[in-house]
């Protein structure tokens, strides 16, 4: 079999080959709610209620989403150079870091500190992926398994820091860190809503990415760079030098998931601050094909299905698990759709 | 009634992209034995016809018979088997595996358990002997050069006892020489009865190879000829569906110098030659041709002219101040160079960008197409349909994806996008390869009439008649060393020939 | 600073490293030969997960325990055909679909396990692979305990790289599969399916992944635990670019980070465990994967063609 | 009365030793009819907080768990749950002003592990004894520390190797670890954590289990065990939501040996094996802890290696 490009594929394939994909999430739901013995009919009710059926659920999806969207963020941004960066994850610890470091002690107004700690954050992250990237470009090394292994050494680092010097003396030994000042926490976006400030930071990102991308040089750039090097550098672009921008936009990013995720909700670093939020978030940025406000509606998805179907495996009584399988099922099936809206199977 | 030294037979090959024909009920016969040259414009259609045959595509209509057998369609291995080898117009070799293994590579049962390497390697010898195919056996491909990286894939095709031969635009790559080694082989293969299809847009070459020239234009067949009843004038003519006029070309009216290499030096990389006390002036108005043997450090120059490598000794200088201490393609750039790169697919376009995003590869941190880091696409679209519209361009649209136009058309964006930046020194480096004659007569016309508006034009070539044709001036380049300028008309083409063979430049006046 | 050496020199270190080492070697392996394909599977963690589930649970079942081994490669080959079919003949980005078999691997092996064994209250267990001791080598000194004294699966796994070396090197099929990750249009000129050589790679590349996984369970362990894998299949990635995707070179990186990670326990007891924190020792591994890409980045040996995927009708 | 609608929230999978017994608990009050109990396990830190005010929302009086790693964000969604009750393990007190309706708990098994530290000490020839653990927090700490001085009751010379493996449930690694400790001269290994059972049976020395009863598996190997019953602690609790009386308590007191909270493991297939006038010394030991007249120290410091 191979693939043969559609010119112009209808509405038909645009919608319906997603929505297929979502029919097909909810049938794997079903088949594995029977296996578990619960009613198969329920699910699809259930995960959208547990998704979006009360405030408090769409509250959570929204929190959710927000790590999502910065991480796939830096993704998208960084896989537009085709800069592979994996290593979502350890930038988004080193901005959590940085968020600890400079937020255990309130020394100025908050209006002053907060963004300060935002600022050292993105600084954090940025360097995180600079290292990889100047191992690219002044030797050649590959970035795909250089960030993946920085995942792992910042994770031993995290660990470090939670069981050694930031260790919380008031944390009865527990490795996790010392909070974040009470002034310090980024404030809820009304009063009531479990919502943090941390989400609109989210939104605006992804504006803010997105205007980047498409009216600006170095968003040109970076997508020159990204197809063809060569030709790029021949053209007068510096390659290296848009790479290490991309390095610092992306990185910079992914550490604000950790800058709001410890700011905004936990209060403070510990080694499982991430449920993996810098691996989903290059699924989140494939599945939106790199676009930016595709992020933002794609990590809503991911979050939806999760939390959904999380609630859904509490409400019908299958275990709790399923929710990881159809996340990946979705995904699988998404992207596989969305190839699929843009490439017709020819079978010989 | 089958003649029997007939080895292959195509039956009304009709293939479709699309709405496009690629192919229009093409037949065409082979005879053991002979040389059959097939010719076409880019984008004629030739390419998808031996790939139908080798089985890569699978054609809508007609049949194909090997050695009196039908071939099943779309099966590379059934083709293979058959007999027929391809050497495609890209190479297909792994370039971390050795020669040996890439010939290899297939010829076995895949669940054998043994390769038997010994074996395989005399059969290897043995073929590179008796066909003058030298190469090194246990050598990695990567480090070959191109000529012996086509001697691998011919040995690829003999390895598996091909009967029938097709080479893609063999000689589209290949050095003067390279190729006069190729037709040597060619005839030998053809003395011991194997059957050549070949395809070309070197009318000369067609010339002195074939025995026979199918012609197509726009996937018909346009003709069929004999090659002795032939001349190159009606075989362009057939290609084309007119009489293809060459442009009269006058000589340039040498203005002062633009830009000046004095004794210039660079390393050496990875087997091709840098620059040794190389020094060039190009003035305006002229075009300056230089001579050579691809792999003689014309990377090396076109490199220091486009600013991605410095002068290691020796002084660059343009409008006789020297060239900035950053010297980069940006700088390069802003300094007043155009550069119609050597491989357009790589260096000179972006294939997933469109026509406008290409259009303004190198000047897009200028107004109007940017200020202050914000991009005017309104300005930048408007310019590339100027450039479409002045260059002719065949193409959908602006939007399109370059990597859709084809070759020809593409040069024709580039051409347009460097010309339109108002150069006063134009870097021209192999502007015409794999062009078919009406796009190079095309590409040749504008360079004059840079030339003629003032600009110094240096043009790179492998192709002695092209440069001697174009330039008022031509250096030859030989290991590294340029040869003093010779004044159009001083040099025949046997002396410029034993120059570029490294037999000694005539001392400086 | 005596302790330190101590270690070094003690055959029970080293019979340690072999054994933390196994489970690595199965997976690097099936990393090894995917990535030779041109296939960058990360779906090896999750698979690794499914692996010692899926032997484990046969096991329990009460099958012997090399069945138990068969049904871990069955069941990574499984989640490899679904790796196989969303990146090779749809080139899907194998980015995503790792990641997504991961997530997947490991969410189906816990469902499993919770729909099976729903109420437990301490790890069931089974009895796993003894070790085996070999006439005469056993008794070697020092080499006999430090080698000959483990499990058959250890044995196995040694024997596995060893056999995917010759295959690689020595075989048609591994010079289909080596140039199929160099340049497939090279494979595909010579009539063989790139579709099918990179499928199979990664079809049983996962099933030796498997296998490392029910190491795990079957042989360094005798329950399952869901976080069991615990990373190993990231070390396995690093694994195969710190052995310059050659078999023997991964064996022997693989054999130095789980020496790294022996140390790192018994180090704990001494003057110098008490010093250095124990992540630093962790992290050995990671540093020294970084550490030697930047020292073979000027020999490019990356197979060329990773993570390109390969469509015969594109331009 | 009806049963309390009670929901456990567990970060671990319900095999873990900690947990287990806590689900054990409920499950037996669930079938006396005392509650209606449904769990989520192998819930992250980051999604706790979430799951708790969905329990909420859906109508749960009873919340059971753990916060260790979840405590600020847990005491809010508590605060805005004033009706549901919450029993939660956490290292810090209750805070009765901020949290009227969350108490605490945590295994204080100190008296059992106290106990099964003197058989230790007497099973032990070499006097090195292995202990792996998890992190050193203080419900790990006390424990190691009160098995500590139960060894030293029967041999005052003991050496300990002390490790923490940095994770809860990573059982190829508290082998890897018990082996290393096993190859460096120990002949007892306290066995906090799963595989440290495993690497002793597989080298032929001994194992004081902690929280579960492992002999059954391990038959020849796990000597004795500090058994943790989660039963006292969550009837108390019930008890109080019963009579409308539940607050800001610290339960931990329902571990201890007085209160029911902790046992000795039956010596099983070690019986007769342990010399009678240790078991007379532990059986001393155990009713002066019942009546009152002995304490076993808690004390949450990391226990180094000596
Ligand atoms: N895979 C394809 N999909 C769609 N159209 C194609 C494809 N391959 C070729 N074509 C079309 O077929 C026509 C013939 O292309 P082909 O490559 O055979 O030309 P060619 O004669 O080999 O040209 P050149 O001399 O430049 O090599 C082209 O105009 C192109 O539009
Ligand atoms: N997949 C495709 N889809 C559409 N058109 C195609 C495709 N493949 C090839 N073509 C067409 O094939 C034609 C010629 O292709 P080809 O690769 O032969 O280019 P070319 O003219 O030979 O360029 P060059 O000589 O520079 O390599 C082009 O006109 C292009 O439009
Ligand atoms: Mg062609
Ligand atoms: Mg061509």
């Amino acid at each position: 079999m191979r693939l043969e490009p559609i010119a112009n594929p209808g509405p038909a394939r645009i919608y319906g080959l997603p929505a297929l994909a979502l029919g097909a999430t909810v049938l794997v739901a079903s088949v594995l709610a029977l296996i578990a013995g619960a009613n198969p009919f329920a699910t699809l009710g259930l995960i959208v209620k547990g998704a979006f059926g009360s405030k408090f659920a769409t509250l959570e999806t929204l929190n959710r989403a927000t790590p999502l969207i910065f991480t796939g963020l830096a993704v998208a941004v960084a896989f537009r150079a085709k800069l592979w960066n994996i290593g979502a994850e350890a930038q988004l610890y080193a901005g959590a870091v940085m968020t600890v470091l400079i937020g255990m002690h309130s020394w100025g107004a908050p209006w002053l500190q907060l963004p300060v700690m935002a600022a050292l954050s993105i600084a954090a992250g940025a360097l995180v992926l600079l290292g990889p990237v100047l191992l690219k470009t002044r030797f050649g090394v590959d970035e795909v398994v250089t960030t993946l292994l920085f995942n792992f050494i910042m994770l031993l680092f995290v660990s470090y820091l939670v069981e050694g010097p930031l260790k919380d003396p008031a944390g009865m030994g527990w490795p996790k860190s010392v909070p974040v000042a009470a002034d310090l926490r980024l404030p809820r976006i009304a009063q009531g809503l479990r919502l943090h400030w941390g989400f609109a930071l989210a939104l605006i990102s992804a504006l803010l990415i997105w205007v980047i991308q498409t009216r600006t040089v170095l968003g040109y750039q970076i997508r020159a760079v990204g197809q063809n090097p060569q030709a790029a550098r021949f053209a007068g672009i510096p390659v290296n030098a848009v790479l290490v921008k991309t390095a610092l936009i992306s990185g910079g990013l992914a550490a604000l998931a950790g800058f709001s995720e410890v700011a905004g909700l936990k209060g403070h670093l510990s080694r499982d601050l991430s449920p993996g939020f810098g691996y989903t978030g290059i699924i989140v940025a494939m599945v939106a094909l790199l676009h930016p406000l595709g992020v933002v509606l794609t990590a809503l998805f991911v979050a939806g299905i999760f939390v959904g179907a999380d609630s859904m495996s509490r409400a019908a009584g299958v275990p709790t698990y399923i929710a990881d399988i159809l996340m990946a099922v979705a995904l699988l099936f998404m992207v596989l759709a969305i190839l699929l809206t843009r490439y017709r199977v020819v079978w010989r | 009634m089958t003649d029997p030294a007939e080895v292959l037979r195509l039956d009304r090959i009709t293939k479709r992209f699309g709405a496009l024909v690629a192919n229009d009920a093409i037949s065409l016969r082979l005879r053991a034995g002979e040389v059959v040259a097939l010719l076409g414009e880019n984008g004629a259609g030739k390419t998808t016809l031996m790939n139908i045959l080798f089985g890569q595509y699978v054609a809508d209509e007609g049949q194909i018979t090997a050695f009196g057998r039908a071939l099943p369609p779309g099966n590379p291995r059934a083709a293979l088997n058959a007999g027929i080898g391809m050497v495609h117009q890209h190479f297909t070799l792994a370039d971390q595996l050795t020669v040996l293994e890439n010939i290899l590579l297939g010829t076995r049962g895949l669940w054998s358990w043994s390769m038997d390497i010994a074996a395989a390697r005399a059969k290897v010898m043995a073929l590179a002997g008796r066909f003058g195919l030298s190469v090194d056996p246990d050598a990695r491909v990567g480090r070959l050069s191109v000529g012996e990286r086509q001697r691998v894939e011919i040995l690829k095709a003999l390895y598996r006892d091909a009967r029938v031969l097709i080479l893609d635009e063999p000689t589209a790559v290949l050095t003067p020489q390279e190729a006069e080694a190729l037709f040597d082989t060619l005839r030998k293969m053809v003395a011991e009865g194997l059957a050549v299809i070949f395809i070309s847009h070197k009318l000369n070459e067609v010339m002195a190879i074939a025995d026979r020239c199918l012609v197509l234009r726009h996937g018909r067949m346009a003709g069929e000829v004999e090659t002795r009843d032939t001349s190159p004038a009606q075989l362009a003519a057939m290609m084309v569906g007119a009489e293809v006029t060459r442009p009269q070309i006058a000589a340039g009216q040498a203005g002062r110098a633009l830009l000046q290499l004095d004794r210039v030096t660079t390393p050496d990389r990875e087997g091709a030659p840098g620059l040794k006390a190389a020094s060039l002036a190009l003035h305006a108005g002229q075009i300056t041709g230089i001579a050579g043997v691809s792999g003689n450090g014309q990377a090396a120059l076109s490199d220091i002219l486009s600013g991605l490598l410095s002068p290691a000794s020796g002084r660059l200088l343009i409008e006789g101040q020297p060239a900035p201490d950053r010297w980069t393609p940006a700088a390069a750039l802003a300094s007043g160079l155009g550069r119609i790169p050597e491989d357009r697919h790589k260096t000179g376009t972006i294939a997933d960008f469109t026509l406008t995003e290409n259009a303004v590869l190198e000047t897009h941190v200028r107004p109007p197409f940017s200020r202050g880091g914000w991009m005017d696409w309104a300005a930048a679209a408007a310019h590339t349909r100027d450039i479409i519209e002045k260059y002719d361009v065949r193409c959908p649209g602006p939007d399109a994806r370059i990597r859709l136009l084809s070759g020809g058309n593409m040069q024709k964006l580039i051409l347009g996008r460097v010309l339109e930046a108002g150069p006063s020194v134009i870097l021209a480096n192999q502007p015409v390869r794999g062009l078919d004659i009406g796009a190079i007569a095309y590409v040749h016309g504008q360079l004059l009439a840079a030339r003629d508006r003032g600009a110094a034009v240096i043009l790179i070539s492998e192709d002695l008649d092209e440069v001697m044709q174009l330039s008022d001036v031509i250096h030859v380049i030989s290991e590294g060393r340029l040869s003093p300028p010779i004044p159009r008309g001083t040099a025949s083409v046997a002396d410029l020939g034993l120059w570029m063979a490294g037999e000694g430049f005539p001392h400086a006046a | 600073m005596m302790a330190f050496w101590d270690i070094l020199i003690s055959a029970s270190f080293w019979a340690a490293a072999i054994r933390i080492a196994s489970p690595l070697i199965f997976a690097t392996m099936g990393e090894l030969i995917c990535e030779r394909a041109g296939v960058l599977n990360l779906g090896i963690e999750g698979i690794m997960v499914m692996g010692a589930f899926a032997g484990w649970f046969a096991v329990y079942l009460g099958l012997p325990l090399w069945l138990g081994v068969a049904v871990a490669f069955a069941s990574g080959m499984v989640f490899g055909a679904l790796h196989s079919a969303l990146t090779v003949p749809f080139g899907l980005s194998q980015h995503v679909v790792g990641l997504g078999i991961t997530l997947l691997a490991t969410a189906v092996a816990a469902f499993t396990y919770r729909l099976a064994l729903p109420q437990v209250t301490s790890p069931p267990r089974i009895e796993p692979f003894q070790p085996w001791e070999l006439p005469v080598l056993s008794d070697i000194p020092f080499l006999g305990e430090a080698v000959f004294s483990q499990t058959a699966l250890t044995y196995a796994a040694f024997l596995t790289a060893f056999l995917v070396a010759l295959v690689l090197y020595r075989t048609p099929l591994g010079l289909a599969l080596r140039a199929a990750g160099e340049n497939p249009s090279a494979v595909a000129a010579q009539g063989l399916s790139v579709t099918g050589l990179r499928m199979g790679a990664v079809i049983v590349g996962s099933g030796l992944m498997a296998v490392g996984g029910a190491f795990l369970t079957l042989s360094a362990f005798s329950s399952f635990f869901f976080d069991m894998v615990n990373g190993r299949g990231w070390i396995c990635i690093a694994l195969v670019v710190f052995g310059a995707w050659r078999p023997g070179k991964a064996v022997m990186g693989a054999i130095l980070f789980a020496a790294f990670d022996a140390l790192q326990v018994r180090l704990q007891q001494t003057p110098i465990g008490a010093v250095l924190p124990y992540q630093l020792f962790l992290a050995m591994p990671y540093i020294l994967s970084i550490v030697a890409l930047v020292l073979m980045s000027r020999r490019a040996e990356v197979p060329q063609a990773l993570m390109v995927p390969y469509n015969k009708g594109e331009r | 009365a009806d049963p309390i609608k009670t929901a456990g929230i567990y970060t671990v999978p319900v095999e873990q030793q900690w947990v287990s017994r806590i689900h054990q608990a409920a499950e037996a009050a669930k079938a006396a009819g005392r509650i209606d109990y449904t769990y989520t396990e192998n819930v992250a830190n980051t999604d706790y907080p979430r799951v708790m005010r969905e329990y909420c929302e859906s109508g749960v009086k009873l919340i059971v768990g753990e916060i260790f790693g979840a405590e600020a964000e847990a005491r809010e969604v508590a605060a805005e749950y004033p009706d549901v009750a919450f029993l939660l393990g956490s290292s810090f007190m209750p805070d009765a002003a901020a949290n009227p309706n969350l108490a605490v708990f945590d295994n204080y098994i100190q008296d059992a592990s106290y106990l099964s530290g003197i058989i230790a000490g007497a099973m032990t020839k070499s006097g090195n004894i292995g202990m792996v653990g998890g992190f050193p927090i203080p419900e790990v700490n006390r424990l190691m520390h009160a098995f500590m001085a139960g060894v030293r009751e029967t041999r005052a010379d003991a050496k300990f190797q002390v490790s923490f493996i940095g994770s809860w449930f990573d059982p190829p690694k508290a082998n890897e670890t018990a082996i290393a400790m096993i190859d460096a001269g120990a002949d007892v290994l306290y066995a906090e954590r799963f595989g440290v059972s495993d690497a002793a049976k597989e080298r032929g020395v001994l194992a004081i289990g902690n929280v579960i009863d492992t002999q059954a598996d391990y038959p020849e190997t796990v000597v004795a065990s500090a058994l943790w019953h989660f039963e006292p602690t969550l009837n108390a609790a019930l008890d109080a939501i019963e009579g409308g009386a539940f607050k800001a308590d610290n339960y931990g007191v329902y571990s201890f040996m007085k209160a029911g909270g902790c046992s000795l493991a039956p010596l099983g297939s070690f019986e007769g094996k342990v010399p009678a006038e240790v078991m007379a010394t532990v059986a001393a030991k155990e009713a002066a802890i019942k009546d009152g007249s002995f304490t076993v120290e808690i004390n949450d410091e990391e226990p180094k290696s000596s």
